[in-house]
């Protein structure tokens, strides 16, 4: 069974809009955090207060219903001879410096500070809008994926379909809520708050083809400049959720940022799924059927 | 399904080109009128960020006089309509619940504060100040050379007071003889 | 170096990450590896205080190398100029320059002039004193130069006493090898960092130095970035595009309450406040505070306008223009020194506005035991600080030692404005004015300072109407009436800069400084600010958009002076006049208009005065600046890679040890800078340093700074939930060994401890703090953020109570950035155990006394 | 280099949020639908006696369920929103629809077989419920499996199985209890059929899950699992050496086997939770598909070269 599950652009007819997404280039992240303070202003996201987590700079955990950009911190230790530093550190110039004799500790180590802007994917294939009961997720006519406060009633189901985590119950409200894309200001040809505010534009906003083409340059530069880490992540279609309105430029495996590696669309599986349950009920009918009528009385 | 009255029910707009009800046929009524506040705003002023001092552009939006949103300003070609995480707490340190907005009162040796009139506060203060003065004052050194000043009163200015504000408290203390006026800048 | 721009600058940081885009190449020099560090092509780490030893092996290098950009140091800076043979170095006199008086711990500075000038003055003083705040004070000081020239200098720059060879003798011992010991970095990345910095400097290119107040917050500031200056004019990298020297400073307006100073030591426009004189007349002053030569020569017309602006009608030819309505000082009576004498009971009463000295300043326990002797406090802010609560809530009320109804003062607090709520100017920090317009009335009682003061001054102003006394008239002449609007009655702020702009008699608008009269016709609140209110428009609220521009943006806001939006920018061609490379063209002589054109700028810089001008000797002011001289604001219009007067530390510098200090000053004899300023008392203690017994007991360099989540002490951030979240408590930074050392544990608390206080802070141990081997020895670093306090969503211990007053005696501002102290595993004591902690380290440290 | 790690040992999807509702609904609904099933199989055959008590396990279990379904959400007064819509899609949908289908036509089949109401309409409906009693018992399998939730995803063919075993099992345990054993055999054979599938099929899901399958031997999960094979082992030994004898035998028997039906649904519930908390449990099996180059996953390090005319968005 394969479900066309693409509904957009084709539903909204006339009314579409090109796709629009974010490219989070996490090499010219600095770490403000003004993107999820712009969000959550923005947006009128209550406060988190999570105290203090000791996960390097970053105190807001994950996304979730009362964070919909969160700001990764990765403190990394590299050997000095790592030619693939990927930071902007150059830290084979380290080992000189550890020949003199002069840095005490860290000896053969440099440090790499990794910074990335989370948010979420707007999947092309999005499994939380697909197992949405209510039709509260749905997709918008700028391909983004959107819940409508007006109407979840918090059944929480989209909440373990995602693959990336980024749904949660706000507990005080019961219903769900994460990143519209700033759908109100999209409709009123704004920026999303967090793009906007980026003040190094690490968070770019645009139509997506032409952001995964800005992508692709940015990735070949790099590369040229010798970050053999730099990847692009979600930024294809042959990945599991056929692609992501969210896209992102990391220096290192996405499990480090607390990115899946390898993301699936569990509706992909739904044909599995559905014939397995229509076989055990087949196969329970049978055993009611056995039961009952196959007895000897 | 654009011809679709918003009446009919989700259910049956979704047989109308949205099976699967993924997209078109679950938007609600709200979404479909959904409006961004700056658009809604009664005006929309310009001005420059309150913490440091890069001076990053704001747009604040006013709706029945009360602020409802402060962003960045594209127009700025110091910033370019970007703004850090403090500049995009801006409006939630205006409209912060935590501000004071009655004068408040502590008699020496008192527990607690009292409260107290704008108008009385000014008044008093504006006292202090002479009797201060008064009471401080140096006309001369011991060599007979005109100082005119007192040293009795201290005045500290945070730096996110206005150049206007600035000018008008130097020119103000200095004629008062008040010469001990400092701000952040020494801190 | 001295700047964590991508922390506190986020969004200037844009433009480095632009630049580094198009090829730059960026260099962070800091303690710490920060958010900065992790965006830059090298970080190198130093320790704390030892800046000028960095600078100074880069400087050393141009100079031994002889990368040093030849035409611009020999036209635009003193490199050529001849010193007088009095004049001794620290190579000569152990760690000091000539003139070093021990009785009073001043420098006499007769000997550090050009030779054939004359004995320097500052504040019309020989000698240089603490009532003397350096460059502030002094801005409008230099020497007597005839016709705008130094008597002697060679051009060649071969002479022995001329100013690039002192200075190639001065940093000779600045050796790669010896910086590197001092400072814990490598020999290399001294040169890698010089060779970075020359090579992309000269014609083709220029480089750009970055600093904020991890340069200025040390007992020697204002010599990091004297020794940055020295570079850049070495490399001729002032006055040019992509070059020149940031400070990039920490609050929105802090620029502009330095130009229009609230600052006890000078006016607006930095001139000098009047010290006491025999002869208190205008033209002593004058003579004593303004060389003839150059921007200042026009000081008497700057003054002039000024007691104008501030008396008007009252102000006439015959009273001295009420030049002696102006207080004077005779001492230090900026902050600190207030609040010592404060704390001695000499002061009566203090107005906080927008400011929190119980947790923003240093040894804030010294702080709120001043506040207590006050007679009345008054603050205003958006809610009550810690200095507001200081009588009811303190770490002192914790600890047992003071209660509420022991403290005698009145406290009023008042609600304030925010910046939405009133229409008013900042100047950011490159000098560009920028109009804010009001969105809304202010909430309940809270008004603007604007309001608050005018009608502040209103009600003293009648309350003395009928006064006879002397002392009285300077506030009853003076000018007080403004157009009034809104709700409250509030002066209009237009008005108030169309007053610090100016106007002639006639009431006409005045274009610039250049306009200005001492004879009483032309009226301005700030010289410097001549113009901001050109033609009666308010060219601070010009906003025509960024993307209509070139990238000069010049009708954006309004840059002091003379709208310029790069100082000294006739540098940036060659002497005779044309750019020193197409790549790098600004400012330059178009001969067929016989005037300086520019790629949008406004020259800094006569308009028509031709690249061969050479000044008559009479000349004064302006006009005795030559044509091929680009730094105006000097008597000789040259850059100075060597501070003849101005300064009270020494014309160079040198490298001093902080006031503490776990090593010994490696480089000379002294261990501190001689001149800076120390309180030492009970309440104010010093850790000995290395070599005293007892420098053991604090054996850990701390330094202080800002987080990008917060602002400053707190006030402005821990009060607003999105920011509050995201660092919500207090921390310190310590290296792996060192928390191995200590027992300290990753998410635990640590108890870091000064002879001063106690304060408990979350561990984050971190691969980012790194260990220096240090003269051979390992240094630990603990880092610790200042932004909490007792008040707002998340509170905690202020490191502030750890840090000691130690000033730089040219402009009286402390050590923040480095002191010494100790750190143990867990929570510190509460109540009378805290103190007893702090006594116990007092007392094995040997500082009870 | 840096196989194993995660960012500073935080999952990467969320826990459900569900409550203690959830898993008793799915042993509720299960109740419901195969004893509709139940129900109308022993009215066709004629044994009305235990039809009857079928049909009131089926009426007792249908409504139940939708009160435990509302309580679960944020927005309890929003429970109608779940049929704005039908969404193949989403289980929950399909099985909000089901349910509804199910206790309209349980209902009146129940109504039928207590009080003889409605004949006519009983006739379609008693078939009707029986029918969505299937789907009923099994699509909750369905819901879960459809999450990102690695240990049920990767379960997504057996447990519907279980599920579908543990729904036979209940139906028949629940007929049993009170029943005179002499005319509940149809019923104990259900219960003791029911439960030997129930445990293979366990067994058969925990084998086929390997790594995934990690929750199911730690934790809560793991003593939910014990306490359901203990109870279905003593239950089902219980009936089969005394259940057709002793009334009282039949009715403990009955209520082990009901007592490990909801272990089984804790356990199957739990597991979920536990594996969603862990990193790893998310990470390393998709790391190692990408190993074996089964699959390409999210990353790619080379630049492509893109059709710039190639459309991705509506003509414009």
């Amino acid at each position: 069974m394969k479900l066309e599950v693409h509904t957009w652009p084709a539903t909204y007819g006339e009314q579409a809009q090109p796709r629009m997404g974010f490219f989070t280039d996490t090499s010219i992240c600095i770490g403000c955090k003004a993107c999820e303070v712009a969000c959550k202003e923005w947006n009128h996201v209550p406060m988190q207060l999570q105290g203090f987590t000791g996960n390097s700079y970053d105190n807001s955990v994950d996304l979730g219903a009362d964070r919909w950009r969160h700001v990764a911190f990765v403190e990394q230790r590299l050997p000095a001879d790592a030619t693939d530093g990927g930071s902007l550190v150059q830290i084979a110039e380290r080992g000189a410096a550890i020949d003199a004799g002069v840095q005490t500790y860290q000896e053969g180590d440099g440090v790499r500070w990794l910074m990335a802007s989370d948010v979420c994917k707007h999947c092309t294939d999005a499994a939380c809008l697909e197992v949405c009961p209510t039709g509260s997720l749905f997709r918008t006519e700028f391909g983004t994926v959107v819940v409508q406060e007006d109407v979840c009633n918090g059944c929480g189901y989209c909440v373990p379909a995602c693959p990336f985590g980024v749904l949660d119950k706000r507990e005080d409200d019961g219903r769900v809520w994460k990143c519209t894309l700033c759908y109100d200001r999209l409709r009123d040809d704004q920026e999303p708050a967090c793009a906007q505010a980026c003040p190094t534009n690490s968070i770019q906003f645009g139509e997506l083809d032409e952001l995964r083409e800005r992508a692709d340059r940015r990735l070949a530069r790099l590369r040229d400049a010798g970050q053999d880490q730099a990847r692009l992540y979600l930024a294809d279609e042959d990945n599991g959720i056929h692609g992501a309105g969210a896209f992102f430029l990391l220096l290192d495996e996405p499990e480090v940022y607390g990115l899946p590696p390898d993301p699936v669309d569990t509706v992909r599986d739904l044909g599995s799924i559905w014939a397995a349950a229509g076989a055990a009920a087949l196969a329970l009918g049978a055993g009611l059927a056995a039961a009952v009528l196959g007895g000897r009385g | 399904m654009d011809r679709l009255p918003r009446y009919v029910p989700p259910i049956l707009r979704q047989l109308a080109g949205d099976r699967l009800g993924l997209a078109r046929a679950a938007q609600s009524r709200r979404s479909a009128e959904l409006v961004a506040r700056t658009r809604t705003a009664d005006r929309v002023v310009r001005s420059i960020c309150p913490y440091c001092a890069v001076g990053c552009g704001q747009k604040v939006y006013v709706k029945d006089e009360k602020v409802v949103q402060i962003e960045g300003d594209p127009d700025s070609p110091i910033s370019r309509g970007r703004l850090c995480p403090k500049g995009s707490a801006s409006e939630a340190l205006v409209n912060n619940p935590m501000r004071e907005t009655t004068v408040r009162y502590r008699p020496p040796r008192a527990t607690e504060w009292q409260d107290l009139s704008l108008q009385a506060a000014t008044e008093m203060i504006a006292e202090r100040i002479i009797r201060t003065r008064a009471e401080t004052w140096e006309e001369t050194t011991e060599d007979g050379e005109p100082l005119k000043r007192t040293l009795g009163i201290h005045f500290l200015g945070g730096a996110t007071l206005d150049n206007e504000e600035n000018y008008l408290i130097k020119k103000f203390f200095t004629a008062m003889g008040a010469v001990s006026v400092e701000n952040q800048a020494r801190i | 170096m001295g700047s964590n721009m991508a922390e506190q600058h986020p969004v200037g940081f844009q433009w480095v990450i632009e630049a580094k885009e198009r090829g730059a190449k960026v260099i962070h020099v800091d303690p710490r590896f920060t958010r900065t560090s992790a965006m830059a092509d090298r970080h190198v780490s130093i320790r704390a205080g030892t800046d000028i030893a960095f600078l100074g092996g880069v400087i050393n290098y141009v100079l031994a190398h002889r990368r040093w950009f030849t035409d611009y140091v020999r036209h635009y800076t003193n490199g050529p100029v001849i010193l007088k043979p009095e004049f001794r170095d620290t190579e000569d006199e152990a760690g000091f320059f000539s003139g070093w008086n021990p009785d009073d711990g001043l420098y006499g500075i007769d000997t550090w002039g050009y030779d054939g000038t004359g004995g320097e003055t500052a504040g019309g003083k020989t000698e240089q004193t603490a009532d003397v705040s350096g460059d502030q004070s002094q801005g409008a000081h230099g020497m007597d130069l005839e016709g705008g020239e130094p008597p002697h200098y060679d051009d060649t720059m071969e002479h022995e006493r001329c100013v690039l060879q002192v200075l190639t003798r001065h940093f000779a011992r600045y050796t790669p090898e010896a910086v590197a010991d001092i400072c814990g970095c490598a020999p290399e990345d001294v040169v890698a960092v010089a060779e970075a910095m020359a090579e992309n400097s000269g014609r083709e290119r220029t480089s750009a130095v970055v600093y904020a107040v991890g340069w200025t917050q040390h007992t020697v500031g204002v010599q990091n970035i004297r020794a940055a200056s020295i570079l850049q004019l070495l490399l001729g990298n002032i006055g040019r595009p992509g070059g020149g020297i940031l400070a990039l400073r920490g609050h929105a307006n802090i620029q502009g309450s330095t130009d229009i100073p609230t600052l006890y030591d000078i006016l607006p426009g930095y001139i000098p406040m009047p010290h006491p004189q025999r002869n208190p007349t205008l033209d002593t002053f004058v003579a004593e505070n303004g060389p003839a030569t150059g921007a200042w020569g026009n000081l008497r017309s700057y003054m002039v306008s000024l007691l104008k602006a501030w008396w008007g009608e009252a102000a006439t030819e015959d009273n001295d223009y009420c030049f002696g309505h102006l207080p004077r000082v005779d001492g230090d009576h900026s902050h600190y020194a207030m609040m010592l004498r404060m704390l001695d009971g000499g002061v009566q009463g203090m107005l906080c506005v927008g400011q929190n000295p119980a947790v923003g300043s240093a040894n804030s326990g010294l702080m709120r035991a001043a506040l207590a002797k006050l007679d009345w406090l008054v603050v205003r802010d958006f809610q009550p600080t810690e200095t507001a609560l200081f009588w009811r809530d303190s770490p002192d009320h914790e600890d047992g030692t003071v209660t509420a109804q022991g403290i005698d003062t009145e406290v009023f607090f008042l609600p304030a404005a925010t910046h939405v709520e009133k229409d008013g100017s900042f100047t950011n920090t490159q000098r560009l004015l920028q109009w804010r317009e009001k969105a809304c009335e202010p909430p309940g009682d809270a008004r603007s300072e604007t309001q608050w003061i005018w009608h502040l001054g209103c009600i003293i102003r009648e309350k003395l109407a009928d006064s006879e006394d002397p002392r009285d008239r300077p506030i009853r002449e003076l000018t007080w009436a403004y157009p009034l609007e809104g709700r409250d009655a509030e002066p209009d702020p237009d008005a108030v800069l169309a007053e610090i702009s100016g106007c002639r008699a006639d009431g006409t608008y005045l274009d610039s400084y250049d306009d200005l009269q001492d004879d009483g016709s032309t009226s301005c609140g700030s010289w410097i600010h001549c113009g901001v209110y050109k033609d009666g428009v308010n060219q601070s609220a010009r906003k025509k958009p960024g993307t209509e521009q070139n990238w000069i943006a010049r009708e954006w806001g309004w840059a002091w002076p003379k709208d310029t939006r790069i100082i000294y920018n006739r540098a940036s061609a060659d002497p005779d006049g044309r750019p020193w490379s197409e790549r790098k063209r600004y400012v330059w002589w178009d001969e067929t208009s016989g005037s300086w054109t520019s790629l949008g700028d406004g020259p800094d810089f006569p308009p028509t005065k031709a690249p061969d001008y050479d000044p008559p000797r009479d000349a004064r002011g302006l006009a005795a600046i030559a044509g091929d001289k680009p730094f105006i604001l000097h008597p000789d219009g040259r850059g100075w890679l060597y501070s003849p007067t101005g300064l009270t530390d020494g014309p160079l510098p040198a490298h001093y040890e902080p006031q503490e200090s776990p090593f010994v000053n490696a480089l000379y004899g002294q261990q501190q800078s001689p001149t800076r300023q120390t309180y030492p008392r009970d309440k104010n203690p010093y850790h000995p340093s290395d070599g005293v017994a007892g420098a053991d007991v604090f054996p850990f360099v701390l330094s202080t700074y800002r987080l990008t989540e917060h602002h400053t002490a707190g006030s402005m951030s821990r009060t607003v939930s999105y920011l509050a979240e995201l660092q919500p408590e207090f921390f310190c930074e310590v290296s792996p060994q060192l928390a191995a050392e200590r027992g300290l544990r990753h998410g635990e608390w640590a108890t870091i401890v000064s002879a001063r206080n106690a304060v408990e802070a979350r561990v984050m141990v971190t691969d980012r703090i790194k260990p220096l081997r240090v003269q051979g020895r390992v240094m630990h670093l603990v880092g610790a953020p200042y932004h909490w306090g007792g008040v707002g969503i998340v509170t905690g211990d202020s490191a502030n109570e750890l840090l000691p007053l130690s000033l730089d005696s040219n402009v009286h501002i402390s050590e923040y950035k480095v002191s010494t102290c100790d750190i143990q595993a867990g929570r510190r004591p509460r109540g009378p155990a805290r103190v007893a902690l702090v006594d116990s380290y007092r007392r094995r440290a040997g500082v009870r006394e | 280099m840096t196989a194993g790690a995660s960012y500073h040992g935080q999952p990467v999807i969320k826990a459900p949020v569900w409550t203690w509702q959830i898993p008793w609904y799915f042993f509720t609904g299960g109740v419901a639908g195969a004893s509709a099933g139940l129900g109308y199989l022993c009215e066709l055959r004629g044994d009305d006696a235990l039809a009857r008590r079928a049909w009131a396990a089926a009426m007792a279990g249908i409504c139940v369920s939708p009160a435990l379904l509302i309580a679960d959400l944020g927005r309890p007064q929003r429970f109608l929103n779940m049929l704005r819509m039908f969404k193949v899609t989403s289980p929950m949908s399909v099985g909000t629809w089901i349910l509804q289908g199910s206790a309209a036509s349980t209902a009146i089949a129940a109504a039928h077989a207590w009080f003889g109401l409605f004949p006519r309409l009983a006739r379609v409906a008693a078939p009707a419920a029986a029918l969505l009693g299937l789907p009923l018992s099994t699509y909750t399998a369905a819901l879960v499996t459809n999450t990102a939730v690695p240990v049920w995803h990767e379960a997504r063919r057996t447990l519907p199985f279980v599920f579908g075993a543990g729904a036979g099992l209940s139906a028949g345990a629940a007929a049993l209890i009170g029943a005179d054993p002499a005319t509940a055999a149809p019923a104990r054979r259900l219960a003791l059929g029911g439960a030997a599938m129930e445990l293979a099929t366990t067994t058969l899901m925990h084998r086929g899950l390997g790594e995934h399958g990690r929750p199911y031997s730690q934790g809560r999960c793991k003593h939910f699992d014990q306490a359901a094979s203990g109870f279905l082992a003593v239950g089902s030994a219980l009936l089969a050496a005394r259940g057709s004898r002793s009334r009282t035998a039949a009715a403990a028997g009955g209520v082990l086997l009901l007592a490990g039906a909801v272990s089984t649904r804790w356990s199957v519930f739990a597991a979920g939770r536990q594996s969603a908390a862990d990193p790893h449990a998310v990470i390393d099996p998709q790391r190692a598909g990408i190993a074996r180059g089964e699959r390409i996953g999210g990353a790619r390090t080379e630049p492509v070269a893109r059709d710039a005319a190639a459309p991705a968005g509506p003509a414009s």
